[in-house]
């Protein structure tokens, strides 16, 4: 496989609810260990595209989908181990959602849904996890307390951890940092810039100088419709479309 | 394998709709024909009961069930979801942990326990304070209403706790009182749970017959006030079935297939109504 | 996972096909040295003190007493599913007709009031009144101005069905009466209540009511026995065709002397 | 004239408060009374000697193991079917004709009266299955009973866990099954144990239908093949013929010690499973 091949490539993809359309028609790739920005206004249809990614769509009734997802060049929509999928394109949401249980038993839980692990492969597993996830000095002495006690920049840290331990190689970010604070921000967007060795990633963010600062390319999503898609510097710079120029010097959205 | 879970499961789903099928089918089978034979009107319009002389009319029994059980729930549910909105929004947690499994306890005790206590002392204290004969709608209402309790106050605890707690603090960060956020939001987020417990509630209200027998006196009588004694749907089945034979056991089950009926209409009307409120 | 998830559901059918199979068995393994009774729910409590005394010589066997009413015993009889059935009808019901009847006692049926109530008797025409609602106030029989409560027992119980032809006659009993369906509930009624008349088994009235003379007799066994108190109805026992040896034992056992001086003390009057 | 909210609130909780103390006192009263009057006859002997001369002398030891069993049977297989049936109707399908067919169902079983359970079984369970009165046809009768109460408060046990939970865990990888047994079950199961204590405790009063399809024996049954008497209906028969009022009000007092401890056997149970779990 040559890098030279995108790692996804999204064709014609359209995403209904009902008969609203969310995602219209949209193409596009994504490069191979490349943090892929994504922006736009709410209602633009950006996790709608993120559900699709993993199927994480096909959870929700009466979402229908058509137009093609290629992982490596395959279809996502003809794999059959689902799970699998969701194991290699891995998620975090919004909110910081740490399970109610301990902060080990949290980072593990993807794994012992495939196997049972030992202790001591589970030890590495934790705070390898924990330190890419820039968490494991705060919590190495209470790994076996609830995570639940934890801030909320510490559990969204908790919850990239948890992706990452099931050993995904693409990781999709839904506004991650929408509640935190900018301490808690930056160490997760650092977090991102180390994954960038063994990751592709998309992040999806309302904060377009988050955008600016972590991707290497940026999308710009409105209505539905992919409007621009380039490097970071051109999209903030010299942006070929006037409504992203709009939208990312703050004139509207 | 998923499918195979989706399908043992949706069995399981059935069983309870498979069992009431053949509930139906039993009583049906041996109730229709009398119904048939002295025809649906004269049944559930008649006024007299005398089965040993032919004469199957349960009209009074049909009032009987509404009224006692329309009482027992204008008694039990406000009784009952209020004690569970204190219990679970305005006491301190230890209280709810020493209370809502005590109020658990009470679901277990025999129906007769409280049948004889009714007799016991409810009825004559409605008799000497109220009038009448005390073994009464009134008296059968609170004894049912008690009996109640436990179900409803238990579930609706649950349900208000599952509330999520930034709905109560969304609320009271825009300036509500604690009573306006629980009435205005904790409510309304936790109204299936409660109605959940009050038709369970109710079901037991309905179904109750030992108690009933006990407290209600029985009369085959239309009662004029709620002082008046009553007979029941399922205390006419129970009280009777002992001993009867022929005709007269196929008017009880008879009685049974109206049973059937109104229950159902109850809770036709208990979810339309859910609906429609909120 | 998979086969994780076949080996439950295999297990479990065979524990469901083993529970099934063991119940088949199991009703076969009861039924040769079980006596199942059942019906008569006033009679039930005294069949049990006989099963307990017949148990202390017969080892080997089991005996069960069931409930559920005279109809449930006649049903079941009929039905096999109790070798004795227990009614206590003034006469039985049609389709009774193919079950032998053995009568083992009687039981007399006694009027009772409020003990505070002056009433001491009644005439068999005031009885009627009474009960038929012609007389509906305690002044009528001289007593306070208070309307009567008729607690009657339910349709179709034998004791209601006794009272009903030997008191009532053709009369209708009064549409204002309540019921109670059993003779310990009859008595917490009265003794809760000082406008009540009612009626139970001679055996359990006791100091909570007071018994009250019937057409000038003393409701009590001695006159039951001696034929001057009429009200008063027989207790059957029912069996499907031929007796098995172990069921004509045990009906033996129960009519035998000792058997009879038992129930006599518990209240009731020896068939004999 | 509007009413401040804070003396709308002050009005609010002393009526709730009163509506509280009423409902709790009216329970602490049957329970007191029944405890006052039975708890004074109740010995080492009263528990585990036979019935003996109708229920007068003796103990009720029989009605005791009889009761027991009978929950065992009723609860067994009416709490696997009933959270089976819940996890059906809240995870694995979504509302339409066939969920409100079943959801039907189940509220019409929840209003079937006992009386018509206990018909149903004498039928099906003692008679045509040849069962017999037994432990067994007593306790499947039940089970139909109590199935409403079970899937009801498991039903809302299972939605009132945060959906938020449901999507982690699949973006995980886990599959439907592992999403319901991994992320949704174990946080449910205060809920649903509620609706299985509601479940024993009604097991364990019911009069009418354990006469109809258990019977009354009075020996200690061996197997669940054998008849049995519980000991709400040995208080039935003791107070109905008025044979012993002592001894009944005894049983009674048994009985609520014996709900007693399997409630707080099934809340001290739950604490051991959800400890970890909750935030310290």
């Amino acid at each position: 496989m040559t890098q030279s091949n995108p790692k996804i490539e999204v064709k014609e993809l359209t995403i209904l609810f009902g008969a609203t359309p969310a995602l219209n028609g949209v193409s596009f790739d994504v490069r191979h260990q490349e943090i892929l920005a994504v922006i736009g206004p709410a209602n633009s249809g950006k996790s709608s595209l993120l559900l699709a990614l993993n199927r994480m769509l096909s959870r929700i009734h009466e979402a229908s989908v058509t137009g093609s997802i290629l992982l490596d060049g395959r279809d996502i929509g003809n794999i059959e181990d689902v799970e699998d999928l969701r194991r290699r394109v891995g998620m975090v949401y919004a909110m910081p959602i740490a399970l109610p249980m301990t902060i080990r038993e949290n980072v593990l839980f993807g794994i012992r849904l495939k196997r049972t692990i030992r202790k001591n492969e589970g030890d590495t597993i934790v705070e390898s996890t924990l330190r890419s996830s820039f968490l494991w000095d705060e919590v190495k002495d209470r790994l076996d307390t609830s995570a639940l006690n934890l801030s909320g920049g510490q559990q969204q840290r908790l919850c990239l951890a948890r992706t990452l331990a099931v050993g995904p190689e693409v990781i999709l970010y839904d506004e991650p940092c929408s509640g935190l604070d900018p301490i808690s921000t930056a160490k997760v967007e650092e977090a991102m810039k180390e994954l960038k060795t063994a990751h592709t990633q998309i992040l999806v963010t309302n904060n377009t100088k988050q955008a600016a600062r972590v991707g290497d390319r940026t999308a710009f999503l409105l209505m539905g419709e992919l409007v621009e898609i380039d490097d970071t510097d051109k999209i903030f710079t010299f942006p070929s479309d006037p409504r992203t120029e709009q939208y990312v010097t703050g004139k509207f959205g | 394998m998923d499918k195979l879970v989706s399908r043992l499961l949706l069995l399981a789903a059935c069983s309870s709709a498979a069992i009431l099928a053949l509930i139906a089918l039993f009583i049906f089978k041996e109730g229709v024909p009398i119904m048939a034979r002295s025809g649906l009107g004269a049944f559930l319009l008649g006024r007299d009961w005398s089965p040993l002389q032919g004469q199957f009319g349960i009209l009074p029994f049909i009032i009987g069930s509404l009224c006692i059980t329309l009482g027992a729930l204008l008694i039990g549910v406000p009784l009952g979801v209020a004690c569970a909105v204190y219990l679970a929004e305005f006491s301190s947690p230890r209280w709810v942990n020493i209370l809502k499994p005590a109020i658990e306890l009470l679901a277990g005790i025999p129906s007769v326990v409280y049948g004889f206590l009714g007799v016991m002392w409810l009825a004559p204290l409605i008799r000497i304070r109220l009038g009448g004969p005390g073994l009464s709608i009134l008296a059968a209402s609170c004894v049912l209403a008690i009996m109640t309790l436990p179900t409803i106050v238990s579930i609706s605890i649950d349900a208000l706790q599952a509330v999520p707690k930034s709905y109560k603090q969304g609320s009271l960060a825009l300036g509500a009182t604690e009573w306006q956020t629980v009435w205005r939001v904790l409510f309304p987020a936790a109204r299936a749970g409660i109605l959940a417990g009050v038709i369970l509630g109710m079901g037991r209200a309905i179904g109750e017959t030992m108690a009933v027998i006990m407290i209600s006196g029985n009369s085959t009588a239309i009662p004029h006030s709620a002082l008046d004694s009553v007979r029941t749907l399922t205390a006419n089945i129970a009280i009777e079935m002992g001993y009867a034979t022929g005709e007269h056991r196929q008017a009880l089950f008879a009685t049974g297939v109206i049973l059937f009926f109104f229950i159902m209409i109850l809770n036709g009307a208990a979810l339309r109504f859910a609906r429609r409120k909120f | 996972m998979t086969t994780m998830i076949r080996t439950k559901a295999t297990v479990s059918f065979f524990v469901l096909a083993i529970a099934i199979s063991g119940s088949g068995s199991g009703c076969a393994r009861k039924s040769e040295n079980t006596i199942t009774l059942a019906g008569s729910t006033a009679f039930q409590p005294f069949a049990e003190k006989l099963a307990e005394q017949y148990l202390e010589t017969h080892t080997d066997v089991r005996v069960n007493v069931q409930g559920g009413g005279s109809a449930v015993g006649v049903q079941a009889a009929l039905a096999g599913s109790a070798q004795i059935g227990m009614a206590d009808l003034l006469t039985l019901p049609e389709e009774a007709k193919t079950l032998t009847p053995t009568v083992v006692a009687r039981d007399g049926i006694a009027l009772v009031v409020h003990p505070k109530n002056a009433l001491a008797e009644l005439s068999a025409t005031q009885a009627r009144s009474v009960f038929t609602g012609e007389i509906n106030n305690w002044k009528d029989l001289g007593g306070a101005d208070a309307p009567i409560r008729i607690i009657s027992r339910e349709e179709g119980s034998g004791t209601r069905r006794s009272f009903q032809e030997l008191v009532l006659g053709d009369s209708k009993l009064s549409p204002n009466a309540l019921f109670q369906n059993s003779n310990g509930t009859i008595r917490e009624a009265v003794a809760s209540n000082p406008d009540a008349i009612g009626y139970l088994s001679i055996g359990l009235v006791n100091d909570r009511v007071k018994s009250i003379s019937y057409a000038g007799v003393v409701a009590s066994n001695e006159n039951v026995k001696n034929g001057t108190y009429p009200l008063a109805r027989p207790i059957f026992l029912l069996t499907k065709g031929e007796q098995s040896p172990m069921v004509r034992e045990f009906i033996d056992f129960v009519m035998a002397d000792a058997s009879q001086r038992v129930l006599e003390k518990e209240g009731l009057i020896p068939a004999k | 004239m509007r009413i401040a909210p804070r003396t709308t609130q002050a009005i609010a909780k002393g009526l709730l408060l009163t509506a509280t103390a009423s409902a709790v006192g009216a329970l602490v009263f049957v329970v007191g009374f029944v405890l006052a009057g039975g708890l004074r006859h109740v010995s080492w002997s009263f528990l585990t000697e036979p019935i003996l001369d109708m229920g007068r002398a003796g103990g009720i030891f029989p009605a005791i193991v009889g009761t027991l069993l009978m929950v065992l049977v009723s609860v067994g297989i009416a709490a696997p079917l009933g959270i089976a049936s819940a996890i059906y109707l809240a995870e694995y399908t979504r509302e339409g004709r066939l969920t409100q067919t079943i959801r039907f169902g189940i509220n019409c079983l929840a209003g079937v009266p006992s009386i018509i359970f206990g018909l149903f079984g004498f039928i099906l369970f003692v008679n045509i299955l040849g069962l017999g009165w037994s432990v067994l046809s007593g306790g499947l009768s039940l089970a139909a009973m109590i199935l409403p109460t079970v899937i009801r408060t498991a039903e809302e046990a299972l939605r009132s866990v945060p959906t938020s939970y449901r999507d982690v865990a699949a973006s995980l990888g886990a599959t439907r099954w592992q999403v319901v047994t991994k992320s949704v079950l174990p946080y449910a199961i205060p809920g649903i144990l509620t609706g299985v204590i509601l479940g024993i405790g009604r097991s364990i009063e019911e009069t009418a239908v354990v006469i109809f399809t258990a019977g009354s024996a009075v020996q200690t049954p061996t197997s669940v093949f054998d008849s049995a008497r519980t000991m709400a209906v040995h208080f039935y028969i003791l107070a109905r013929e008025g044979i012993s009022n002592e001894n009944a009000y005894a049983t009674a007092a048994v009985l609520i010690c014996t709900i007693l401890i399997i409630n707080t056997t099934a809340y001290t149970l739950m604490h051991r499973l959800m400890r970890g779990r909750r935030a310290a």
